[in-house]
């Protein structure tokens, strides 16, 4: 591991963890609105995996994306600013926590209803494979998502057309209250794979190294023209569903056991023992973190919201009742 | 028998009681529990109802009290679990779906739509499907464009099903059951917003026929026709205009939007000879046209105005609160258009 | 296998190849509209899978259902009475040849979208299961209905509560003009149950004794308690897709070569080999089915059509601008 | 390039050429042709429509001419492949899907309501999806109810979207190049049993506005308002109106639902002083009802009769062929209704 990563999957696991807090704050004050989905206890998926990826690769993510946006680089103003539902947000105050989007960065969103990122997906994947592209998609979903038709449909036209896509499964073990063994007949998700006759592998979700190992093959594999893969990565969410779900259909217990995993403070564990950071590196990088996330609150808050509501419809000109046409 | 055994107890909650003032969440859940009490071929299933007692809490509780059998939590599946409601339907059962939102009803559509609705045709009158699709839906607090959808319009023009929208508790309560009993498919639509309105409750009241509508303020200069959470927005307009204006404006709640009550609808706007409806939808082909159309119809020659339309605007719901705000009518933006429709009066 | 069996057998294949040609030849001069899929080839499935099935079982079938009717002991005469839009049809003539329904007979339709049949048989099944019935459901549908969404998601909850359904699947290879290997990626349907952890397997299609043994191997097991079971049947089909396909899409040998293993000449010469059919006992069920469809043609020609547009509706009173309650 | 070689070529059927007379289908496979051959990110998909050349033979000979990957058949799976043309509209493809017939584009009304239409609006102007979605519909004969499905009134009230209906093979011509050519999602409905039509057709000719009304007779007693297959049901009980009756119907041709193009409707209503809207699709909440509110508002002074509906029965479409033609408006439906709406005349 060349230390120059290694510092940036620390800051991406400490960004993560600080605006999810700080969001979570915001939220509590009333200043974010809507449904609001947090990622605690799941950074080392997004930190993972993004890290693996190049700059030409697309992002498709679901309502629990404010993480792979920083991770992909969108900066922290523009996706708390967008929280916020400001102008200055990523999506312009008009999509919010769950439609974050950065054309640039090719970070395709957001999706909020589950299953959609699959069919995005195979979409991206079918225009760089007709063309010939080297990039990939990764494709984010949940373990609750992967019951959803699209799943099964997106797949299979994955595998049919050898598409350039990554499926990453997100899983944190729970469809909202609903635990994987209640929602899923075969709860190894990455053995639906071989339904279609893609490559599914196991990864441990709490620990980045592991994710970022798994997804550097995958998309290794994915380059060479091996068709999609299928990563899962076993993970966990400390936090309810959403800021609306105190989570009591779990037992303190159970919560207790999987952050004795954290994936930050393994990784902190491991990237110190290792020597590839010293501790006043990582206080540094902590303090820069700090920094970063108060300065995107500062900015959201300051920010001024969007004012037309009938901005970004359409774009070419539209008259609903073709007044113009007259 | 084995299968049908209770679930582990959730511990203390329980399903609630009916009281003199209850919420509309509150008296959905009483009428559930009711239904699933009274006949053994009601279940109910849906994302999240059983043991986590449901998103807005309408199912609480039942899952302890019935088992796993009769409060079903599924799978994300929406198609596949309104089918399953389906299929129960034809042999016997009657199945409750709750469809977490209505904007993931989009995805069950052909289940509620080119099954639910045409089987009974279908089969030349063979079988019937008494299946009740409840969806919470309306636009609500800044979810943003995918979770704002309405669908009133979609469904009320499918020929098979009956469209409730009950916008009190008391109408909650009384639609529900009768829905439940009902043995056609019955959509029943829930207003987000509405889950916590609070409102007299009887239990003994003699109910309303599911299907009508109500004169919910008697007036004589307009009619107001609205439906959930619009009935209260007309409601506060009305209070407006006769603070303000001195206005005396008829507000009718329609409670059901198929079948339609255009009796209620003539009859008041015979007196009144001007309406307007309020529509949360996007007022472009919305359900409101309906109404629109069918009451200039009706009414051509009693008319002094043409019937107005208040409704969304024809954009799809921005996250930023302001712009939200603005995107679905308020009583403000009702008493503006009564005002242009009574046009200059001495 | 009893004499008294293999007679039933005999007639039914004999006449689901009648019955057909028969409605290919009214269909031909107009007699019938709208979208005409024929079975010739496939008689093998229908046959063999409900005689192992009980009376109690219901049957969910497809667009391609005539001969499931048939088999499952819907006269003749009202199979092709609604064929002829008649009222003496099994559906009144509202239903037409995608749409045959007997109540009585558990036979629940005639379903025209592909892939609404799963969803309906698990809904059959829960009913069943809820209520600890002893019946199963057939569940028919083509190798091209695997792809669409509802398979997983209804093979999933079939699985995850053990419904008592079985799922057969009528793999002719096509789905309309795309043959099997350009449509899914793992074209061993039987296959795809592992995915929810049920127990699939695979017969000849062709050979409707084959079909009969694994049918009542698998609703043995599912009357044991053992959840739900595929079956996948490969098969062929003569025709086209429907009537207005003329089938360029596959070569004259193709269809020669699956010909040669017909379905119904396959069991004739079983059947009088081991003796279980005498050639005259052939004769006079193959003379009776003639009379049999004829009769049931003449019934549909002479029948009467519905006349009221309105009716079936709605099973409750239902005025649709509430008039009633003025 | 490997991935991009043309498949074998399937024989002597190729993409039909322009003539100056066509058949509807011919012409929307003459557009298809020309936009593939001119846009390298243009490419088709969905059931059927490569090898097999199309359900209504739309896309025949493109799949030899362009290979499969520009002339994609799909496994059957509707919702995924519509999506599939969202995600590739996002990052530069100009997809045109086909929905082998509108029934079974209720399965994916998610990928067209919940994706392609709101994702520019969400993303805050940043992506355009310029997707075209062609789907085959209307009642055609006798294939049921599930076969029948009309969605109209479904699409237009979306946001973001913009539908066409052509009635004629030069506006199936224009339209759909006009479709393909525009940055945003457009739904192109295409009637089954106007395949056949044959009609003039000119290459050359200057195009009309792709959302523009067109006025297909002049007349001064009424204006009936239809589109797609009801156009010629209006055009016939026009000219019985005339023979018969000496009534001179205005026929104006919609072309596209969404946008309207209300000031042609109101310019002609408001010299024939009254209108009638021929609908295929149910009456009840069907597009037409938004024609006529709106009709009726803007046009409140000038009408002598309420607007008038004629459209589809509300029921599930029978099977049986002399109650599905009743299902449907027919010339003598349209003429009786006129009557009615013209009253008794000196
Ligand atoms: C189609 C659809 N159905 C239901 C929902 C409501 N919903 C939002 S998130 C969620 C659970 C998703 O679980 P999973 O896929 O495991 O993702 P996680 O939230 O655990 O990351 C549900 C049911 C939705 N957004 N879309
Ligand atoms: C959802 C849906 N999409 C498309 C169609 C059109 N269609 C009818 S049958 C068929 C092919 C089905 O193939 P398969 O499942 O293999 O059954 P088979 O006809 O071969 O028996 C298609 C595409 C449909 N009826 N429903
Ligand atoms: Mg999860
Ligand atoms: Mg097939």
């Amino acid at each position: 591991m060349q230390k120059s990563r290694a510092r940036a999957i620390y800051h991406d696991l400490l960004l993560a963890r600080e605006f999810e807090q700080a969001a979570a704050e915001a939220y509590t004050q009333g200043k974010i609105a809507g449904f609001l989905h947090l990622y605690p206890g799941e950074e080392a998926v997004a930190v993972g995996t993004l890290h693996a990826a190049d700059t030409g690769d697309y992002v498709v993510s679901t309502y629990r994306e404010h993480v792979h946006a920083l991770v992909r680089g969108i900066p922290a103003r523009a996706v708390m600013a967008e929280l916020f539902g400001r102008a200055t947000g990523c999506s312009g105050g008009y999509g919010g926590s769950m439609h974050l989007f950065d054309r640039e960065r090719r970070f395709l969103g957001g999706y909020a209803i589950v299953g959609e990122t699959f069919t995005v997906a195979i979409g991206v994947g079918y225009w760089i494979a007709m063309n010939g592209y080297p990039d990939a998609v990764l494709c984010y979903f949940g373990d609750g998502a992967a019951n959803q038709g699209t799943f099964h449909e997106s797949l299979n036209m994955a595998a049919l057309w050898k598409l350039p896509v990554l499926f990453v499964c997100e899983n944190n073990h729970y469809q909202i209250g609903t635990e994987i063994h209640r929602h899923t007949a075969v709860p190894e998700i990455h053995r639906h794979g071989l339904a279609y006759g893609i490559p599914g592998r196991k990864v441990d979700g709490m620990d980045v190294l592991a994710v970022w190992e798994a997804t550097r093959e995958a998309l290794r594999l994915i380059r060479d023209g091996a068709g999609p893969q299928l990563l899962e990565c076993e993970t966990y969410r400390y936090r309810g569903h959403s800021m609306a779900d105190p989570g009591a259909y779990r037992s303190a217990l159970e919560v207790a056991e999987l952050a004795a995993r954290d994936p930050v403070t393994q990784f902190e564990r491991r990237a110190c023992g290792d020597g590839w950071l010293r501790p006043e590196e990582c206080e540094a990088i902590a303090a820069r973190v700090r920094e970063e996330v108060e300065d995107a609150v500062r900015f959201a808050e300051e920010s001024p919201e969007p004012q037309r509501l009938e901005d970004f419809v359409y774009a070419e000109p539209f008259r609903l009742y073709g007044e113009e046409s007259a | 028998m084995n299968r049908r055994r209770r679930s582990e107890n959730l511990g203390l909650i329980a399903p609630v009681e009916a009281r003199p003032e209850m919420q509309v969440w509150e008296a959905l859940n009483l009428a559930l529990d009711e239904a699933l009490a009274e006949d053994e071929a009601v279940f109910i299933l849906g994302e999240d109802v059983g043991l986590y007692g449901g998103s807005y809490r309408v199912t609480q509780g039942l899952y302890a009290r019935y088992g796993e059998w009769r409060v079903r939590d599924t799978p994300i599946s929406e198609n596949s679990f309104t089918g399953l409601g389906v299929g129960a339907a034809l042999v016997g059962g009657r199945p409750v779906v709750e469809i977490m939102t209505v904007n993931f009803a989009l995805l069950a559509l052909d289940s509620i739509i080119n099954m639910a609705a045409k089987l009974r045709y279908m089969s030349g009158g063979q079988f019937t499907v008494p299946l009740v699709v409840r969806m919470p839906g309306g636009v609500a607090k800044q979810l943003a464009a995918q979770h704002s959808q309405r669908l009133e319009h979609t469904l009320a023009n499918v020929p098979g099903l009956r469209i409730l929208a009950p916008a009190t508790p008391q109408d909650s309560y009384w639609q529900l059951r009768q829905a439940i009993d009902c043995d056609d498919p019955v959509v029943f639509l829930e207003h987000e917003l509405l889950y916590g309105k609070k409102g007299p409750f009887d239990r003994e009241a003699e109910p309303l026929p599911m299907h009508a509508a109500q004169v919910v303020r008697r007036g004589r200069d307009l009619t107001l026709i609205a439906w959930h959470r619009m009935v209260d927005v007309a409601l506060e307009a009305a209070r407006r205009l006769e603070d303000e204006d001195g206005v005396l404006a008829e507000v009718i709640d329609l409670r059901s939007l198929r079948p339609l009550d255009m009796p209620t609808l003539v009859a008041s706007v015979t007196r009144t000879h001007r309406a307007l409806v309020v529509e949360e939808d996007c007022r472009f082909a919305g359900f409101g046209a309906e109404i629109a159309a069918e009451l200039s119809e009706r009414c051509f020659t009693d008319l002094d105005a043409p019937i107005g339309r208040v409704a969304g605007a024809d954009v799809p719901t921005p996250y930023n609160g302001r712009l939200e705000a603005r995107s679905i009518p308020d009583a403000t933006q009702v008493v503006q258009a009564v005002r242009r429709l009574l046009g200059p009066r001495e």
